[in-house]
Protein backbone atom coordinates (compact mmCIF):
# COMPACT_ATOMS: atom_id res chain seq x y z
CA UNK A 1 0.00 0.00 0.00
CA UNK A 2 2.63 2.47 1.05
CA UNK A 3 5.35 1.44 -1.35
CA UNK A 4 5.36 4.78 -3.15
CA UNK A 5 5.51 7.02 -0.08
CA UNK A 6 9.14 7.95 -0.71
CA UNK A 7 8.46 8.87 -4.35
CA UNK A 8 5.36 10.94 -3.50
CA UNK A 9 7.14 12.95 -0.83
CA UNK A 10 10.18 13.40 -3.06
CA UNK A 11 7.96 14.74 -5.85
CA UNK A 12 6.44 17.24 -3.37
CA UNK A 13 9.96 18.30 -2.45
CA UNK A 14 10.83 18.83 -6.13
CA UNK A 15 7.74 20.93 -6.77
CA UNK A 16 8.40 23.05 -3.68
CA UNK A 17 12.05 23.55 -4.62
CA UNK A 18 11.22 24.57 -8.19
CA UNK A 19 8.40 26.88 -7.06
CA UNK A 20 10.74 28.49 -4.54
CA UNK A 21 13.47 28.97 -7.14
CA UNK A 22 10.95 30.48 -9.55
CA UNK A 23 9.75 32.89 -6.84
CA UNK A 24 13.30 33.84 -5.96
CA UNK A 25 14.11 34.67 -9.59
CA UNK A 26 10.87 36.22 -10.81
CA UNK A 27 9.77 38.46 -7.92
CA UNK A 28 10.80 42.11 -7.61
CA UNK A 29 9.85 42.58 -3.97
CA UNK A 30 12.78 41.67 -1.73
CA UNK A 31 10.64 40.15 1.02
CA UNK A 32 8.94 37.98 -1.59
CA UNK A 33 12.36 36.87 -2.81
CA UNK A 34 13.34 35.84 0.70
CA UNK A 35 10.05 33.95 1.07
CA UNK A 36 10.88 32.13 -2.15
CA UNK A 37 14.32 31.32 -0.79
CA UNK A 38 12.89 29.84 2.41
CA UNK A 39 10.43 27.71 0.42
CA UNK A 40 13.35 26.53 -1.75
CA UNK A 41 15.24 25.51 1.41
CA UNK A 42 12.21 23.60 2.71
CA UNK A 43 11.91 21.74 -0.60
CA UNK A 44 15.56 20.75 -0.62
CA UNK A 45 15.28 19.53 2.99
CA UNK A 46 12.30 17.36 2.07
CA UNK A 47 14.24 15.87 -0.88
CA UNK A 48 17.20 15.08 1.37
CA UNK A 49 15.09 13.31 3.99
CA UNK A 50 13.22 11.40 1.26
CA UNK A 51 16.52 10.09 -0.16
CA UNK A 52 17.27 8.46 3.18
CA UNK A 53 13.84 6.85 3.44
CA UNK A 54 13.63 3.06 3.38
CA UNK A 55 10.39 1.28 2.55
CA UNK A 56 8.62 0.38 5.77
CA UNK A 57 11.47 1.77 7.82
CA UNK A 58 11.05 3.15 11.31
CA UNK A 59 12.75 6.09 13.00
CA UNK A 60 16.41 5.32 13.82
CA UNK A 61 15.86 4.93 17.55
CA UNK A 62 16.68 1.66 19.22
CA UNK A 63 14.80 0.03 22.07
CA UNK A 64 16.05 0.18 25.63
CA UNK A 65 18.32 -2.86 25.30
CA UNK A 66 20.03 -1.39 22.27
CA UNK A 67 18.80 -3.98 19.81
CA UNK A 68 17.71 -3.05 16.35
CA UNK A 69 14.09 -4.19 16.34
CA UNK A 70 13.13 -3.26 12.80
CA UNK A 71 14.36 -1.83 9.56
CA UNK A 72 15.69 1.67 10.08
CA UNK A 73 15.72 4.67 7.80
CA UNK A 74 19.09 6.27 7.09
CA UNK A 75 20.15 8.56 9.99
CA UNK A 76 22.78 10.48 8.02
CA UNK A 77 20.51 12.70 5.84
CA UNK A 78 18.35 13.42 8.87
CA UNK A 79 21.36 14.66 10.82
CA UNK A 80 22.39 16.87 7.91
CA UNK A 81 18.89 18.32 7.50
CA UNK A 82 18.78 19.07 11.22
CA UNK A 83 21.74 21.42 10.94
CA UNK A 84 20.47 22.76 7.63
CA UNK A 85 17.17 23.94 9.15
CA UNK A 86 18.89 25.83 11.97
CA UNK A 87 21.35 27.45 9.57
CA UNK A 88 18.42 28.31 7.29
CA UNK A 89 16.84 30.37 10.08
CA UNK A 90 20.12 32.20 10.70
CA UNK A 91 20.57 33.01 7.02
CA UNK A 92 16.94 34.14 6.61
CA UNK A 93 17.24 36.41 9.64
CA UNK A 94 20.45 37.88 8.24
CA UNK A 95 18.88 38.62 4.86
CA UNK A 96 15.90 40.27 6.56
CA UNK A 97 18.27 42.43 8.58
CA UNK A 98 19.88 43.58 5.32
CA UNK A 99 16.43 44.35 3.88
CA UNK A 100 15.57 46.48 6.92
CA UNK A 101 18.75 48.50 6.50
CA UNK A 102 18.30 48.88 2.74
CA UNK A 103 14.74 50.08 3.23
CA UNK A 104 15.86 52.75 5.69
CA UNK A 105 18.26 53.96 3.04
CA UNK A 106 16.01 54.25 -0.02
CA UNK A 107 12.43 53.61 1.21
CA UNK A 108 11.87 50.97 -1.42
CA UNK A 109 11.51 47.20 -1.43
CA UNK A 110 11.90 46.87 -5.19
CA UNK A 111 15.14 45.17 -6.12
CA UNK A 112 15.40 47.25 -9.31
CA UNK A 113 15.91 50.44 -7.29
CA UNK A 114 19.24 49.23 -5.99
CA UNK A 115 21.59 49.69 -8.90
CA UNK A 116 24.55 51.19 -7.10
CA UNK A 117 26.78 48.26 -7.99
CA UNK A 118 25.60 47.94 -11.56
CA UNK A 119 28.01 49.10 -14.27
CA UNK B 1 -2.91 5.03 3.51
CA UNK B 2 0.09 7.12 4.48
CA UNK B 3 0.72 7.77 0.79
CA UNK B 4 -2.74 9.31 0.39
CA UNK B 5 -2.18 11.45 3.48
CA UNK B 6 1.20 12.54 2.11
CA UNK B 7 -0.38 13.44 -1.23
CA UNK B 8 -3.09 15.55 0.45
CA UNK B 9 -0.51 17.31 2.61
CA UNK B 10 1.61 17.81 -0.48
CA UNK B 11 -1.24 19.54 -2.28
CA UNK B 12 -1.64 21.83 0.75
CA UNK B 13 2.09 22.59 0.73
CA UNK B 14 2.21 23.33 -3.00
CA UNK B 15 -0.88 25.55 -2.87
CA UNK B 16 0.60 27.37 0.12
CA UNK B 17 3.89 27.88 -1.70
CA UNK B 18 2.13 29.17 -4.82
CA UNK B 19 0.07 31.53 -2.69
CA UNK B 20 3.15 32.75 -0.85
CA UNK B 21 4.89 33.60 -4.11
CA UNK B 22 1.99 35.10 -6.03
CA UNK B 23 -0.10 36.94 -3.47
CA UNK B 24 0.17 40.73 -3.53
CA UNK B 25 -0.46 41.08 0.21
CA UNK B 26 2.75 40.43 2.12
CA UNK B 27 0.94 39.46 5.34
CA UNK B 28 -1.02 36.71 3.62
CA UNK B 29 2.09 35.53 1.78
CA UNK B 30 4.05 35.20 5.03
CA UNK B 31 1.24 33.22 6.69
CA UNK B 32 1.11 30.93 3.63
CA UNK B 33 4.83 30.24 3.89
CA UNK B 34 4.29 29.40 7.56
CA UNK B 35 1.72 26.83 6.43
CA UNK B 36 4.33 25.31 4.10
CA UNK B 37 6.68 24.93 7.09
CA UNK B 38 3.99 23.31 9.23
CA UNK B 39 2.92 20.86 6.52
CA UNK B 40 6.49 19.89 5.71
CA UNK B 41 7.00 19.12 9.39
CA UNK B 42 4.20 16.52 9.17
CA UNK B 43 5.79 15.14 5.98
CA UNK B 44 9.06 14.65 7.87
CA UNK B 45 7.15 12.74 10.51
CA UNK B 46 5.65 10.48 7.83
CA UNK B 47 9.16 9.78 6.54
CA UNK B 48 10.14 8.48 10.02
CA UNK B 49 12.24 11.52 10.93
CA UNK B 50 10.82 12.75 14.27
CA UNK B 51 13.97 14.74 15.11
CA UNK B 52 13.73 16.78 11.94
CA UNK B 53 9.96 17.19 12.35
CA UNK B 54 10.44 18.72 15.81
CA UNK B 55 13.00 21.22 14.58
CA UNK B 56 10.98 22.18 11.52
CA UNK B 57 7.79 22.62 13.56
CA UNK B 58 9.33 25.14 15.91
CA UNK B 59 11.71 26.88 13.51
CA UNK B 60 10.02 26.65 10.12
CA UNK B 61 6.56 27.60 11.23
CA UNK B 62 7.02 29.72 14.36
CA UNK B 63 10.36 31.52 14.46
CA UNK B 64 10.74 32.23 10.72
CA UNK B 65 7.21 33.64 10.47
CA UNK B 66 7.76 35.81 13.54
CA UNK B 67 11.01 37.24 12.16
CA UNK B 68 9.30 38.07 8.85
CA UNK B 69 6.54 39.88 10.72
CA UNK B 70 9.02 41.86 12.82
CA UNK B 71 10.69 42.99 9.59
CA UNK B 72 7.36 43.96 8.03
CA UNK B 73 6.39 45.95 11.12
CA UNK B 74 9.70 47.80 11.08
CA UNK B 75 9.29 48.64 7.40
CA UNK B 76 5.82 50.05 8.03
CA UNK B 77 7.18 52.11 10.93
CA UNK B 78 9.89 53.57 8.74
CA UNK B 79 7.30 54.42 6.15
CA UNK B 80 4.84 56.31 8.32
CA UNK C 1 8.14 33.25 47.33
CA UNK C 2 4.78 31.50 47.48
CA UNK C 3 4.39 32.05 43.74
CA UNK C 4 7.78 30.50 43.08
CA UNK C 5 6.99 27.47 45.22
CA UNK C 6 3.67 26.91 43.47
CA UNK C 7 5.30 27.29 40.07
CA UNK C 8 7.99 24.83 41.12
CA UNK C 9 5.36 22.24 42.07
CA UNK C 10 3.50 22.74 38.78
CA UNK C 11 6.66 22.36 36.73
CA UNK C 12 7.71 19.31 38.72
CA UNK C 13 4.39 17.56 38.06
CA UNK C 14 4.64 18.42 34.35
CA UNK C 15 8.17 16.95 34.36
CA UNK C 16 7.00 13.68 35.95
CA UNK C 17 4.14 13.45 33.45
CA UNK C 18 6.52 14.05 30.53
CA UNK C 19 9.03 11.45 31.64
CA UNK C 20 6.48 8.90 32.86
CA UNK C 21 9.03 7.52 35.29
CA UNK C 22 10.09 8.00 38.91
CA UNK C 23 13.78 7.31 38.33
CA UNK C 24 15.70 9.19 41.08
CA UNK C 25 18.27 10.61 38.63
CA UNK C 26 15.53 12.02 36.41
CA UNK C 27 13.70 13.44 39.43
CA UNK C 28 16.87 15.16 40.63
CA UNK C 29 17.50 16.68 37.19
CA UNK C 30 13.86 17.77 37.00
CA UNK C 31 14.01 19.39 40.43
CA UNK C 32 17.10 21.37 39.44
CA UNK C 33 15.63 22.50 36.13
CA UNK C 34 12.26 23.43 37.67
CA UNK C 35 13.95 25.42 40.46
CA UNK C 36 16.01 27.33 37.90
CA UNK C 37 13.03 28.07 35.66
CA UNK C 38 10.71 29.04 38.51
CA UNK C 39 13.20 31.66 39.68
CA UNK C 40 14.27 32.87 36.24
CA UNK C 41 10.84 33.24 34.60
CA UNK C 42 8.50 33.70 37.54
CA UNK C 43 9.85 36.77 39.29
CA UNK C 44 6.49 38.53 39.55
CA UNK C 45 3.93 36.15 38.21
CA UNK C 46 0.71 36.10 40.21
CA UNK C 47 -1.16 33.62 38.08
CA UNK C 48 -0.95 30.43 40.04
CA UNK C 49 -1.45 32.03 43.45
CA UNK C 50 -4.89 33.15 42.24
CA UNK C 51 -6.08 29.56 42.43
CA UNK C 52 -8.16 28.77 45.47
CA UNK C 53 -7.14 25.46 47.09
CA UNK C 54 -9.99 24.92 49.55
CA UNK C 55 -11.88 21.56 49.31
CA UNK C 56 -15.00 23.30 48.02
CA UNK C 57 -13.02 24.93 45.21
CA UNK C 58 -11.48 21.60 44.20
CA UNK C 59 -14.92 19.96 44.12
CA UNK C 60 -16.20 22.83 41.99
CA UNK C 61 -13.24 22.41 39.63
CA UNK C 62 -14.30 18.83 38.92
CA UNK C 63 -17.89 19.91 38.45
CA UNK C 64 -16.76 22.68 36.12
CA UNK C 65 -15.11 20.13 33.81
CA UNK C 66 -18.40 18.23 33.44
CA UNK C 67 -20.44 21.40 33.00
CA UNK C 68 -17.99 22.56 30.35
CA UNK C 69 -18.16 19.26 28.45
CA UNK C 70 -21.96 19.40 28.58
CA UNK C 71 -22.00 22.94 27.21
CA UNK C 72 -19.51 21.89 24.53
CA UNK C 73 -21.76 19.06 23.30
CA UNK C 74 -24.88 21.27 23.37
CA UNK C 75 -23.16 24.06 21.44
CA UNK C 76 -21.72 21.65 18.90
CA UNK C 77 -25.15 20.16 18.16
CA UNK C 78 -26.76 23.58 17.85
CA UNK C 79 -24.06 24.87 15.49
CA UNK C 80 -24.19 21.70 13.36
CA UNK C 81 -27.95 22.18 13.00
CA UNK C 82 -27.43 25.75 11.86
CA UNK C 83 -24.75 24.79 9.37
CA UNK C 84 -26.71 21.89 7.90
CA UNK C 85 -29.99 23.80 7.58
CA UNK C 86 -30.34 25.11 4.01
CA UNK C 87 -31.65 28.51 5.11
CA UNK C 88 -28.53 29.10 7.29
CA UNK C 89 -30.34 30.65 10.29
CA UNK C 90 -27.54 32.77 11.71
CA UNK C 91 -27.57 36.27 13.14
CA UNK C 92 -23.96 37.17 13.86
CA UNK C 93 -22.83 40.17 15.84
CA UNK C 94 -20.52 41.41 18.58
CA UNK C 95 -21.94 41.83 22.09
CA UNK C 96 -20.51 43.24 25.29
CA UNK C 97 -20.85 41.29 28.54
CA UNK C 98 -19.76 41.96 32.10
CA UNK C 99 -17.95 39.58 34.43
CA UNK C 100 -17.80 39.65 38.22
CA UNK C 101 -14.52 37.76 38.34
CA UNK C 102 -11.62 39.71 39.80
CA UNK C 103 -8.62 37.37 39.48
CA UNK C 104 -6.71 37.25 36.19
CA UNK C 105 -6.66 33.44 35.95
CA UNK C 106 -10.40 33.25 36.41
CA UNK C 107 -10.98 35.71 33.61
CA UNK C 108 -8.52 33.84 31.37
CA UNK C 109 -10.30 30.51 32.00
CA UNK C 110 -13.68 32.18 31.40
CA UNK C 111 -12.53 33.71 28.12
CA UNK C 112 -11.06 30.41 26.93
CA UNK C 113 -14.17 28.45 27.94
CA UNK C 114 -16.30 30.90 25.93
CA UNK C 115 -13.97 30.61 22.94
CA UNK C 116 -13.86 26.81 23.04
CA UNK C 117 -17.63 26.41 22.91
CA UNK C 118 -18.58 26.80 19.25
CA UNK C 119 -20.69 29.81 18.37
CA UNK C 120 -19.10 32.25 20.78
CA UNK C 121 -15.63 33.74 20.50
CA UNK C 122 -13.89 36.10 22.90
CA UNK C 123 -12.32 39.00 21.02
CA UNK C 124 -10.96 41.16 23.83
CA UNK C 125 -11.07 41.95 27.53
CA UNK C 126 -11.04 45.52 28.78
CA UNK C 127 -11.36 45.78 32.55
CA UNK C 128 -14.49 43.84 33.43
CA UNK C 129 -15.97 43.97 29.94
CA UNK C 130 -15.66 41.06 27.53
CA UNK C 131 -16.31 41.57 23.85
CA UNK C 132 -17.74 38.44 22.28
CA UNK C 133 -18.54 37.51 18.71
CA UNK C 134 -21.80 35.56 18.78
CA UNK C 135 -23.17 33.57 15.87
CA UNK C 136 -26.79 33.89 16.99
CA UNK C 137 -27.32 37.13 18.90
CA UNK C 138 -30.30 36.62 21.18
CA UNK C 139 -30.10 39.87 23.15
CA UNK C 140 -28.07 42.95 22.44
CA UNK C 141 -28.14 44.55 25.90
CA UNK C 142 -25.32 43.85 28.34
CA UNK C 143 -27.34 42.14 31.07
CA UNK C 144 -29.22 39.78 28.78
CA UNK C 145 -26.08 38.70 26.94
CA UNK C 146 -24.26 38.21 30.23
CA UNK C 147 -27.02 35.95 31.46
CA UNK C 148 -26.98 33.91 28.25
CA UNK C 149 -23.24 33.43 27.82
CA UNK C 150 -21.27 34.04 30.97
CA UNK C 151 -23.35 33.05 33.99
CA UNK C 152 -23.20 29.27 33.38
CA UNK C 153 -19.43 29.22 33.77
CA UNK C 154 -19.14 32.13 36.16
CA UNK C 155 -21.02 30.36 38.94
CA UNK C 156 -18.23 27.78 39.19
CA UNK C 157 -15.31 30.02 38.39
CA UNK C 158 -16.28 32.44 41.15
CA UNK C 159 -15.76 29.71 43.74
CA UNK C 160 -12.66 28.31 42.05
CA UNK C 161 -10.71 31.54 41.71
CA UNK C 162 -12.32 33.79 44.28
CA UNK D 1 10.77 39.22 -22.32
CA UNK D 2 14.46 38.50 -22.27
CA UNK D 3 14.58 38.28 -18.50
CA UNK D 4 11.48 36.13 -18.28
CA UNK D 5 13.03 33.75 -20.82
CA UNK D 6 16.20 33.49 -18.73
CA UNK D 7 14.18 32.75 -15.59
CA UNK D 8 12.21 30.05 -17.38
CA UNK D 9 15.45 28.58 -18.71
CA UNK D 10 17.03 28.48 -15.25
CA UNK D 11 13.97 26.87 -13.66
CA UNK D 12 13.79 24.32 -16.49
CA UNK D 13 17.50 23.57 -16.06
CA UNK D 14 16.93 23.00 -12.34
CA UNK D 15 14.07 20.63 -13.15
CA UNK D 16 16.26 18.74 -15.65
CA UNK D 17 19.04 18.45 -13.07
CA UNK D 18 16.66 17.16 -10.41
CA UNK D 19 14.73 14.73 -12.61
CA UNK D 20 17.38 11.96 -12.87
CA UNK D 21 17.57 11.95 -9.09
CA UNK D 22 13.86 11.24 -8.99
CA UNK D 23 14.09 8.60 -11.70
CA UNK D 24 16.97 6.70 -10.16
CA UNK D 25 15.32 6.69 -6.74
CA UNK D 26 13.85 3.23 -6.22
CA UNK D 27 12.11 4.09 -2.98
CA UNK D 28 15.09 2.95 -1.00
CA UNK D 29 15.12 -0.78 -0.35
CA UNK D 30 18.31 -0.76 1.66
CA UNK D 31 20.57 1.63 3.48
CA UNK D 32 23.72 3.20 2.17
CA UNK D 33 26.99 1.71 3.39
CA UNK D 34 27.52 4.49 5.90
CA UNK D 35 23.98 4.22 7.21
CA UNK D 36 24.43 0.48 7.64
CA UNK D 37 27.61 1.00 9.64
CA UNK D 38 25.91 3.51 11.92
CA UNK D 39 22.88 1.29 12.51
CA UNK D 40 24.97 -1.75 13.34
CA UNK D 41 27.72 -0.16 15.41
CA UNK D 42 26.01 2.97 16.72
CA UNK D 43 25.08 1.58 20.11
CA UNK D 44 28.38 -0.16 20.81
CA UNK D 45 30.34 2.92 19.69
CA UNK D 46 28.40 5.64 21.48
CA UNK D 47 26.00 4.01 23.91
CA UNK D 48 23.12 6.18 22.69
CA UNK D 49 19.87 4.72 21.42
CA UNK D 50 18.98 7.75 19.28
CA UNK D 51 21.13 7.27 16.19
CA UNK D 52 20.43 10.72 14.73
CA UNK D 53 21.72 12.37 17.88
CA UNK D 54 24.80 10.15 17.90
CA UNK D 55 25.54 11.13 14.30
CA UNK D 56 25.05 14.84 15.01
CA UNK D 57 26.95 14.94 18.27
CA UNK D 58 29.66 12.31 17.96
CA UNK D 59 30.33 10.94 14.48
CA UNK D 60 29.89 14.30 12.72
CA UNK D 61 30.66 16.49 15.74
CA UNK D 62 33.09 18.65 13.80
CA UNK D 63 30.33 19.60 11.35
CA UNK D 64 28.16 20.59 14.28
CA UNK D 65 30.92 22.86 15.52
CA UNK D 66 31.00 24.48 12.10
CA UNK D 67 27.23 24.88 12.15
CA UNK D 68 27.31 26.56 15.55
CA UNK D 69 30.02 28.88 14.26
CA UNK D 70 27.90 29.87 11.27
CA UNK D 71 24.95 30.58 13.55
CA UNK D 72 27.17 32.69 15.80
CA UNK D 73 28.45 34.64 12.79
CA UNK D 74 24.92 35.26 11.53
CA UNK D 75 23.84 36.49 14.97
CA UNK D 76 26.87 38.80 15.17
CA UNK D 77 26.15 40.29 11.74
CA UNK D 78 22.49 40.83 12.64
CA UNK D 79 23.38 42.57 15.88
CA UNK D 80 25.98 44.68 14.02
CA UNK D 81 23.34 45.82 11.52
CA UNK D 82 20.34 46.27 13.75
CA UNK D 83 21.75 47.42 17.08
CA UNK D 84 20.09 50.66 18.20
CA UNK D 85 22.18 53.40 19.77
CA UNK D 86 21.01 54.90 23.07
CA UNK D 87 20.08 58.28 21.53
CA UNK D 88 17.70 56.76 18.97
CA UNK D 89 15.88 54.46 21.35
CA UNK D 90 12.34 55.00 22.51
CA UNK D 91 12.22 53.85 26.10
CA UNK D 92 8.64 52.68 26.39
CA UNK D 93 7.19 52.16 22.98
CA UNK D 94 3.42 52.36 22.75
CA UNK D 95 2.39 49.22 20.94
CA UNK D 96 -1.00 47.85 20.12
CA UNK D 97 -2.31 46.80 23.51
CA UNK D 98 -1.75 43.16 24.34
CA UNK D 99 -4.87 41.35 25.52
CA UNK D 100 -5.00 40.40 29.16
CA UNK D 101 -5.70 36.80 28.14
CA UNK D 102 -2.38 36.47 26.32
CA UNK D 103 -0.31 38.16 29.01
CA UNK D 104 -1.91 36.00 31.72
CA UNK D 105 -1.59 32.76 29.81
CA UNK D 106 2.02 33.44 28.86
CA UNK D 107 3.01 33.63 32.52
CA UNK D 108 2.26 29.92 32.91
CA UNK D 109 2.98 28.81 29.37
CA UNK D 110 6.50 30.24 29.03
CA UNK D 111 7.94 28.25 31.97
CA UNK D 112 6.24 25.07 30.74
CA UNK D 113 7.57 25.54 27.18
CA UNK D 114 11.09 26.06 28.53
CA UNK D 115 10.65 22.96 30.71
CA UNK D 116 9.67 20.91 27.66
CA UNK D 117 12.80 22.23 25.94
CA UNK D 118 14.88 21.10 28.90
CA UNK D 119 13.21 17.67 28.84
CA UNK D 120 14.09 17.27 25.16
CA UNK D 121 17.67 18.34 25.87
CA UNK D 122 18.16 15.93 28.76
CA UNK D 123 16.64 12.93 26.98
CA UNK D 124 18.24 13.74 23.64
CA UNK D 125 20.32 10.56 23.48
CA UNK D 126 17.37 8.24 24.26
CA UNK D 127 14.31 9.62 22.49
CA UNK D 128 13.87 11.95 19.51
CA UNK D 129 15.45 15.25 20.39
CA UNK D 130 18.78 16.73 21.25
CA UNK D 131 20.59 20.00 21.27
CA UNK D 132 19.07 21.67 18.21
CA UNK D 133 15.47 20.72 18.95
CA UNK D 134 15.68 21.72 22.61
CA UNK D 135 17.33 25.02 21.71
CA UNK D 136 14.66 25.79 19.12
CA UNK D 137 11.87 25.08 21.62
CA UNK D 138 13.50 27.30 24.26
CA UNK D 139 13.71 30.06 21.63
CA UNK D 140 10.00 29.70 20.86
CA UNK D 141 9.35 30.21 24.58
CA UNK D 142 11.27 33.48 24.31
CA UNK D 143 9.15 34.40 21.29
CA UNK D 144 5.95 33.94 23.31
CA UNK D 145 7.45 36.13 26.03
CA UNK D 146 8.10 38.88 23.49
CA UNK D 147 4.61 38.59 21.99
CA UNK D 148 3.02 38.91 25.43
CA UNK D 149 5.19 41.84 26.45
CA UNK D 150 6.76 43.72 23.51
CA UNK D 151 8.69 46.04 25.80
CA UNK D 152 10.40 43.16 27.57
CA UNK D 153 14.17 43.57 27.76
CA UNK D 154 16.38 40.53 27.57
CA UNK D 155 19.21 40.52 30.04
CA UNK D 156 22.06 40.63 27.57
CA UNK D 157 24.80 40.01 30.12
CA UNK D 158 23.33 36.70 31.26
CA UNK D 159 22.60 35.64 27.67
CA UNK D 160 26.15 36.36 26.55
CA UNK D 161 27.62 34.61 29.59
CA UNK D 162 25.53 31.46 28.98
CA UNK D 163 26.28 31.54 25.27
CA UNK D 164 30.05 31.92 25.53
CA UNK D 165 30.37 29.52 28.47
CA UNK D 166 28.51 26.76 26.68
CA UNK D 167 30.45 27.42 23.48
CA UNK D 168 33.77 27.16 25.30
CA UNK D 169 32.63 24.06 27.17
CA UNK D 170 31.56 22.43 23.88
CA UNK D 171 34.98 23.03 22.31
CA UNK D 172 36.75 22.02 25.52
CA UNK D 173 35.01 18.64 25.63
CA UNK D 174 36.01 18.14 22.01
CA UNK D 175 39.65 19.03 22.62
CA UNK D 176 39.85 16.84 25.73
CA UNK D 177 38.59 14.01 23.55
CA UNK D 178 41.50 14.58 21.17
CA UNK D 179 44.13 14.92 23.87
CA UNK D 180 43.22 12.19 26.33
CA UNK D 181 41.43 9.53 24.33
CA UNK D 182 42.20 8.16 20.94
CA UNK D 183 38.63 8.79 19.84
CA UNK D 184 39.32 12.06 18.08
CA UNK D 185 37.41 15.33 18.34
CA UNK D 186 34.29 15.18 20.54
CA UNK D 187 34.92 11.57 21.49
CA UNK D 188 32.26 10.58 23.98
CA UNK D 189 34.43 7.95 25.62
CA UNK D 190 35.35 10.69 28.10
CA UNK D 191 33.05 9.08 30.65
CA UNK D 192 31.83 5.55 31.05
CA UNK D 193 29.41 4.57 28.30
CA UNK D 194 27.02 2.97 30.77
CA UNK D 195 24.04 0.85 29.83
CA UNK D 196 22.08 2.12 26.82
CA UNK D 197 18.65 3.40 27.79
CA UNK D 198 19.61 5.00 31.10
CA UNK D 199 19.61 8.77 31.53
CA UNK D 200 23.23 8.86 32.60
CA UNK D 201 24.75 6.89 29.76
CA UNK D 202 26.35 7.43 26.36
CA UNK D 203 29.47 9.01 27.86
CA UNK D 204 29.77 12.73 27.27
CA UNK D 205 26.76 12.90 24.98
CA UNK D 206 24.14 14.27 27.40
CA UNK D 207 26.61 16.94 28.48
CA UNK D 208 27.41 17.91 24.87
CA UNK D 209 23.68 17.97 24.06
CA UNK D 210 22.97 20.31 26.97
CA UNK D 211 25.76 22.73 26.03
CA UNK D 212 24.71 22.62 22.37
CA UNK D 213 21.10 23.27 23.29
CA UNK D 214 21.96 26.18 25.58
CA UNK D 215 24.13 27.68 22.88
CA UNK D 216 21.54 27.33 20.11
CA UNK D 217 18.71 28.46 22.36
CA UNK D 218 20.44 31.60 23.62
CA UNK D 219 21.71 32.38 20.12
CA UNK D 220 18.24 32.23 18.57
CA UNK D 221 16.72 34.14 21.53
CA UNK D 222 19.38 36.78 21.01
CA UNK D 223 18.48 37.10 17.31
CA UNK D 224 14.80 37.47 18.25
CA UNK D 225 15.67 40.02 20.92
CA UNK D 226 17.66 42.11 18.42
CA UNK D 227 14.74 42.06 15.97
CA UNK D 228 12.30 43.14 18.69
CA UNK D 229 14.57 45.88 19.96
CA UNK D 230 15.12 47.25 16.47
CA UNK D 231 11.43 48.17 16.49
CA UNK D 232 12.21 50.69 19.24
CA UNK D 233 14.39 52.83 17.01
CA UNK D 234 13.59 56.53 16.44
Amino acid sequence: MDQYLGQVVMAIGFILAILGLYGLLSQKNMIKMILGFSIFTTGVNIIMVAIGYVKGGTAPILDAEGNAVAKFVDPVPQALVLTSIVIGLGVTAMMLAYVMKLYQDKKSLNINDYKDLKW
Amino acid sequence: MLTVLAAILGIAAVVGAYYAIHNEKLTAAIIASGIVGMVSSILFLLLAAPDVAMTEASIGSALTTAIFFFTLNKIRQTNG
Amino acid sequence: MKNNALMFLTLMSVWVLLNASLDPTLLAIGAGVSLLISFAFCSKCDVISGINLSPKAIAYSFMFVFVFIGELIKANISISKRVLAPSLPINPGIVQVKTKLKSKVGRMVLANAITLTPGTFTLDIKGEDLFIHWVDVKSTDVDGATKEIVSTFEKYLEVMYG
Amino acid sequence: MDKKFMVALLVAAMAVILFPLFQSFEGGTQLSELGQYYTQNGVSDTGATNLVASVVVTYRGLDTLGEVTILFLAASIISFFLSVSKDDRIENRTVMSVTEILSTASQTLVPIIVLVGAYILVNGHLTPGGGFQGGAIIASGTLLMFLANPNHKLNHTIIHVIESTSGIAFVAIGVIGVLMMDGGFLSNKLFDLGTPGEVISAGAMPLINIFLGLKVGTELSNVLGIFVESQNEK
